[in-house]
């Protein structure tokens, strides 16, 4: 990379980190693990955010080219449109990586996540699991139009369909928001008087989701499971008010963002798909797991 | 030869029948007078003509032929154009394109032709009288005399064969009137047939043929004009006779209550001085444009004073709440833009600048309000069905009547009218001079702004003349003659 | 002139009925919520629609007022974002939730009084003048949370969104209680009639000694107030503030402020439509969602239930203009 | 009577200032910019500006005729959304892609008349029935394209984005293209006179015989053909179209064509304003990046600059009356 980023120390290098939003606690300690990494490591860091639009996204990239970075490190809004993203910085000759969602297309050179559909597929083992193959089952779904929302419901599903005692008797989607979660479930509430099982697509819902189904004093009858494992989620579970979630700890994919990045600008060897582990958290493992 | 006939037409308005059956015919080349006091149902009549309302029964025949009149287009199409009574104009568009709205001039490709608008409507501008303004002017900037003669002008546009003015010289002074008449005559001996409402008995003597009666939405009789005297008409309109419009004058007292000072608006007023006693009628007079009703804003404390000062009782007054709280009352003339608030009832448009003075702590009283709302309702004759109809239904002399009624129960000690008989019936004129009369008695001063010469010299003590911004004369009544206004606001001498 | 008092009459049923229309086409909804899912008319789920319509509904009664004078507030949801992040933020960092509720709503008050500044005294047209102060409190929001929800941990404060009191839940209350004093405020006051004037015909207002900024001042600030309120239930029921709260509420607020037959240019309308308006579209939601509509499908008969009111509104109007 | 001409040309003077105020204030924005940012003067970067301005903009004017009827249209970026999944739609069934061009644009225009039709004939107010036909356009977008992309994998497609004509991107040329056709419309035709005699006063215009139902219709069909070529411009930038895309997009529209000087209550304004507006919005976001402004304080700065904006323009303004 050429230097108009013009600093003083010219052994510094520039990395621009296209967010996706920043609306969402998952993608801030995403940014933070990132921003936190870069900066022990000495890199000045581009954050932009493009509010879950996947064109000003693509505005974002091409500002940040303009300062000619080093590399970029895309957290897509969407697949199918990172492809494009990919191949502008692509034609710049400014290598990719690209965290949590993946691009359908251009040259990465490695992509760091977790496995959607295997966290829905966890989802499903452990309600099944506990349900003992018999039972009504809510699912609240993430943004429709993501993909990450959508393997996680298929993951979820396929697993399900192998189930004739289980219903799902209302499936709605929360946009990933708690606010939206709560009015949902307090509306499948109603229309439901029995409800064995209830599965959050992520635990901003399950917050919501389970405001709802305190307020209606059903939380002893219903197994709820949501994902991604942020704080307030876990103490939902010591304080027994949610069985189980799954980690996902965003701020290790911005941690290990960067130091793929590092790798990959000194020239060292980096796997084309680093996919993290995602964990199954309930009452018994939940002050083991570590999200920062 | 019968150009235009109406017969039996009958109007409803919310299961409200406000035209009972009438019957009026217009023959080529003919001036019809369609009179009738505030309410009688004259515009409403009209706007039947312009496709504006749909008539509840009736039928209405062209040249012989029944015809159906479903859209201001068709009546466009039938060759008939009309001047309503409220301005129809778009204030931030040119003159130009106010005249030739809905009708621009294009060239063959279908490209408006500018040069060719401005031209044609130099032309008509001068047919009127007002060849002084420019074709691209914005009719905002135009004063509301003005904006009447662009409306006259814009009828003039088409080529019509029956010409309807509703209330064209409502807002012109005697010289503007005089030309229009003329221009009336001139179009009639084009074989025009044209219906003219005002409530001008002068005018309906010089130049109509015949004069056509309404009261109360029903048809009360006709006359050749030549077979009528002026008071003959009055007795038909009102149903009795009226003699003396004007009170006689109490002699103003000694206390000056306004004072004003070289005031100096930027571009608009220069070097204004003038003085009203307690109890005194001042006049204002001058042609259009003269400056008349930038004083009365200026006075309001709505113009900025650039220079010079306005005081009232010894105090200054520069803004609009100032000038209320220090007992000034203005009427002004334009009560669609700021008289007004159409869609809120007579009894809240007569109240409104009142409810800081009849509530408690913020909260309004309900007596207090009824009270008030009651008397003037009564006082003044508004015709309404009731007081908390829309002031938008209202007809346009009532209408007028709410924006008098609004400001005479604020107990002013000064009260500033501009054009306060704009519409306004002779029957209701006359009420109207008898308040003016009482207040002066009781110690209020007034500043009458009038472009009627007769109610200028009938109500004055005192008359001032105005000419481009500036006082060009002062005279007393004794000494004030028609002639003398005219040649102090062409700045003669 | 026999007949000047059947007229009035007349004229009177058609003013109620013009008044009411709304409120019939609310009606019939409610008769065919009532069809399509048993579990709608019960009491509960009543409370449940009004509880969960509330939040929307007291911006709205604000939004009416400042749509009244011919304006508009595009910064309700950003507001409520973020005075709801002040709560929380004072109540973590240990004030007594009485107090932090007071700042928030003084917090509400003071932004809202900014918008009526920047629009009445900065003459800056409505629209873009709260769509700024809209996206400036939303990054503020996002600043002073770092992005993250604020936890409330203080059970008493969650009274406020999920307490009740003689069975009927406390939003509810507190709703219909804004509903009733301003419905007051605007038929009886001063301040009230004022905004009716404001709006109509600001020229004739001012002529008539309103003091037309003042007017504004207050609407705006009162907008706030109420955003301010919306924000304590809003984070109550979630105890926790969120950064993104309160996203597109604007547009739902304006829509019921609409629906209820307030005018967006100014002078004519009132609360009592909003409330219809805010009840519609919550009956809407959740019959959708007791009915288990596709989430895909929901935006479409949502839409198309609206256009269907307005479009019956519409045809009414003239009905009985005749 | 001596100093008319005197008078006539400070007139001209002021009109001319009235007119380009924005203007100066865009170059002064212009001007810190390029203070702040080297990377800001670069013919490549303006060019990068303007590219990615122009789905906005090209919105934007459909949006300033609507407005200057004293409507609104809501519906823009869902309109954008549906009609971009049809083209990619088409595309991926095999139609070529000229052919898929001609639905995208046909199906823009249908929408958009939609929306004139329910506001003129059904004489719903702009605001809710753009509203719904917003929800149900995003609705039927996600039945369309069930909540996933559409890709889209014809090379040649990507032309109408990111392709260029004598080094200029080619999305700029039609904007810029939009934008004067537009320009010369409203100057020079009876279409464009009308809109501004509807918005300014539609019973007076009515009176005047003006079909006041066609140019309504007329404005908000045009407005939809242009969210379409909108639409053409952001599917082939992205090579796929989604379903979100678009979502806010109406609020940049308005706030562009606001802050270009057209009034909302209709009858007031033009097109040149409105691409400076968007110009300002466009530079704000660019500069932000390249200085990279943290995001959460991005919005602050640019609900700021925009702030600013419009409160000198409004001194600017009062001054000129002077
Ligand atoms: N749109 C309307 N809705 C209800 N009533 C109306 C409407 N328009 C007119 N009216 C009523 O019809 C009657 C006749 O009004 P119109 O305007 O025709 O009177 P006018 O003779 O022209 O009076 P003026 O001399 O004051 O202009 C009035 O009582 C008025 O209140
Ligand atoms: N906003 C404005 N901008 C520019 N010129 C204006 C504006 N308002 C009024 N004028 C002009 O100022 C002059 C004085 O207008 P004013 O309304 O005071 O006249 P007037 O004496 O009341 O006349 P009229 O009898 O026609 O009402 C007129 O030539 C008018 O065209
Ligand atoms: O867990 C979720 C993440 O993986 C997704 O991409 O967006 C929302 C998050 O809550
Ligand atoms: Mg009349
Ligand atoms: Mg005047």
């Amino acid at each position: 990379a050429c230097g108009n980023t013009g600093g003083s120390d010219d052994d510094s290098y520039t990395i621009g980190l296209a967010m996706n939003t920043l609306n969402n606690p998952f993608f801030v300690d995403l940014k933070d693990g990132a921003e936190e990494t870069a900066k022990a490591e000495g890199i000045e860091l581009i954050v932009t955010d493009s509010q879950g639009d996947p064109s000003k996204q693509l505005s974002d990239v091409e500002n940040i080219l303009q300062r000619n970075p080093d590399l970029l490190i895309l957290n897509p809004v969407d697949s199918d449109a990172a492809a494009q993203i990919v191949m502008i910085a692509n034609e710049q000759n400014v290598p990719v990586i690209t965290v949590d969602r993946q691009s359908a297309g251009g040259e990465v050179i490695s992509h760091i996540g977790f496995d959607a559909l295997k966290s829905g597929n966890i989802a499903a083992t452990f309600l099944s699991d506990i349900l003992g193959g018999n039972g009504k089952v809510v699912e609240i779904q993430g943004i429709l139009g993501t993909n990450v929302g959508r393997d996680r419901s298929q993951g979820f599903n396929d697993h399900m369909e192998g189930f004739d005692g289980i219903e799902i008797v209302a499936r709605q989607s929360a946009n990933f928001d708690r606010g939206q979660a709560l009015k949902v479930m307090e509306d499948i509430l109603q229309a439901n008087p029995e409800i064995d099982a209830v599965y959050a697509a992520n635990d901003e819902m399950v917050m919501g989701a389970l405001s709802a189904i305190e307020s209606a004093g059903r939380l002893d009858d219903i197994i709820v499971i949501g994902t991604d494992a942020i704080d307030p989620a876990l103490d939902a579970i010591r304080e027994k008010k949610l069985e189980a979630t799954i980690a996902e700890p965003p701020y290790f994919l911005g941690k290990e963002a960067i130091h793929t990045a590092i790798k990959i600008l000194n020239d060292e060897d980096v796997e084309e798909m680093v996919t993290l582990e995602n964990t199954l958290v309930t009452e018994e493992n939940v002050d083991e797991i570590k999200t920062k | 030869m019968s150009l235009l006939k109406m017969e039996g037409i009958k109007k409803s308005f919310n299961r409200i029948e406000v035209l009972h059956g009438i019957d009026l015919e217009v023959k080529s080349g003919e001036i019809v007078a369609l009179l009738g006091e505030n309410g009688a149902g004259k515009s409403t009549l009209m706007k039947i003509l312009a496709g504006v309302h749909l008539p509840s029964e009736g039928k209405i025949f062209m040249e012989a032929k029944e015809v159906t009149i479903d859209s201001p287009r068709a009546s466009q199409q039938l060759r008939i154009s009309i001047i309503h009574q409220e301005f129809n104009l778009l204030k931030d568009l040119s003159v130009a394109e106010n005249i030739f709205l809905g009708k621009h001039i294009t060239t063959k490709l279908g490209v408006i032709n500018w040069k060719e608008m401005n031209e044609e409507t130099t032309k008509l501008l001068k047919r009127v009288g007002i060849g002084h303004i420019s074709p691209s002017r914005l009719v905002s900037e135009c004063s509301i005399a003005e904006r009447q003669l662009i409306e006259i002008a814009k009828a003039l546009s088409f080529e019509s064969k029956v010409l309807i003015m509703d209330e064209p010289t409502a807002t012109l002074n005697n010289e503007d009137t005089q030309k229009l008449l003329s221009l009336m005559e001139e179009l009639r001996e084009e074989g025009l047939g044209i219906i003219f409402i005002t409530h001008r008995m002068d005018e309906v003597m010089s130049v109509a043929d015949r004069a056509v009666v309404m009261r109360d939405g029903a048809y009360i009789g006709q006359e050749e004009v030549e077979n009528l005297t002026k008071d003959q008409i009055v007795r038909m309109l009102v149903g009795r006779d009226l003699t003396n419009m004007y009170p006689d004058r109490v002699a103003p007292q000694d206390e000056v209550v306004m004072e004003v000072n070289q005031l100096h608006i930027s571009k608009r007023l220069h070097d204004i001085s003038f003085t009203v006693k307690k109890g005194e009628v001042l006049g204002i007079g001058g042609l259009l444009g003269s400056g008349k009703t930038d004083l009365s804003k200026a006075l309001f404390g709505l113009l900025k004073h650039s220079s010079g000062e306005v005081k009232m009782l010894g105090q200054k007054v520069s803004t609009p709440r100032g000038a209320i709280d220090a007992g000034i009352a203005l009427v002004t003339d334009d009560r669609k833009d700021e008289g007004l608030v159409l869609d809120l009832s007579v009894a809240e448009n007569i109240l409104i600048p009142s409810y800081r003075k009849i509530s408690n702590f913020g909260v309004l009283k309900k007596n207090t309000m009824s009270k008030i709302v009651d008397r003037w309702v009564s006082g003044l004759q508004i015709k309404t069905p009731s007081a908390e109809s829309e002031v938008r239904k209202l007809s346009g002399g009532n209408q007028q009547k709410v924006v008098l009624g609004k400001w005479l129960q604020m107990d002013p000690k000064i009260l500033i009218l501009n054009e306060p008989t704009r519409g306004i019936d002779i029957g209701a004129k006359f009420e109207i001079y008898k308040i003016i009369h009482e207040l002066a008695a009781k110690g209020i001063a007034i500043i009458l702004i009038s472009s009627e010469m007769p109610e200028l010299l009938g109500m004055s003590h005192r008359i001032i003349v105005m000419n481009e911004g500036r006082l060009s004369g002062e005279m007393d009544i004794t000494e004030a003659t028609q002639e003398k206004i005219f040649e102090y606001a062409t700045g003669g001498e | 002139m026999t007949n000047t008092n059947d007229n009035n009459n007349w004229l009177r049923v058609a003013l109620l009925l013009n008044k009411y229309r709304v409120f019939i086409i609310f009606l019939v909804l409610l008769l065919i919520a009532s069809f399509i899912s048993d579990a709608f008319f019960t009491v509960n789920n009543l409370f449940n629609v009004l509880r969960q319509v509330s939040i929307v509904a007291i911006i709205a009664v604000g939004m009416t007022i400042v749509i009244l004078t011919a304006g508009i507030d595009l910064s309700v949801g950003s507001v409520l974002a973020l005075t709801g992040a002040i709560a929380a933020g004072a109540i973590t960092a240990g004030l007594p939730f009485p107090i932090a509720i007071i700042i928030c709503l003084l917090a509400g008050l003071l932004i809202g009084s900014i918008n009526g500044l920047i629009v009445s005294k900065g003459k800056v047209p409505a629209f873009i003048a709260t769509l700024a102060v809209m996206v400036i409190a939303r990054g503020l929001t996002l600043v002073y949370t770092q992005g993250n929800p604020i936890v409330i941990s203080d059970m008493g404060y969650r009274f406020l969104g999920s307490g009740r009191i003689l069975g009927i839940p406390f939003p509810v209350i507190l709703m219909l209680a804004i509903f009733a004093i301003m419905f007051w405020v605007l038929k009886h006051t001063t301040f009230g009639r004022n905004i009716y004037a404001v709006g109509g015909n600001e020229e004739a207002a001012r002529l008539a000694g309103i003091n037309v900024d003042r007017v504004k001042i207050g609407v705006y600030a009162l907008t706030g107030f109420f955003a301010s309120i919306s924000a304590l239930i809003y984070t109550s029921r979630l105890m926790s503030a969120q950064p993104n709260a309160g996203s597109m509420m604007e547009l739902d607020a304006i829509a019921a402020v609409i629906i209820g037959g307030t005018r967006l240019t100014g002078g004519k309308g009132g609360v009592t439509g909003t409330l219809i308006g805010a009840l519609i579209m919550g009956v809407l939601d959740n019959i959708l969602n007791l009915a288990n509509v596709s989430p895909f499908y929901q935006d479409i008969a949502k839409g198309l239930v609206i256009l269907a009111a307005v479009l019956i509104d519409s045809k009414l109007a003239k009905l009985q203009k005749q």
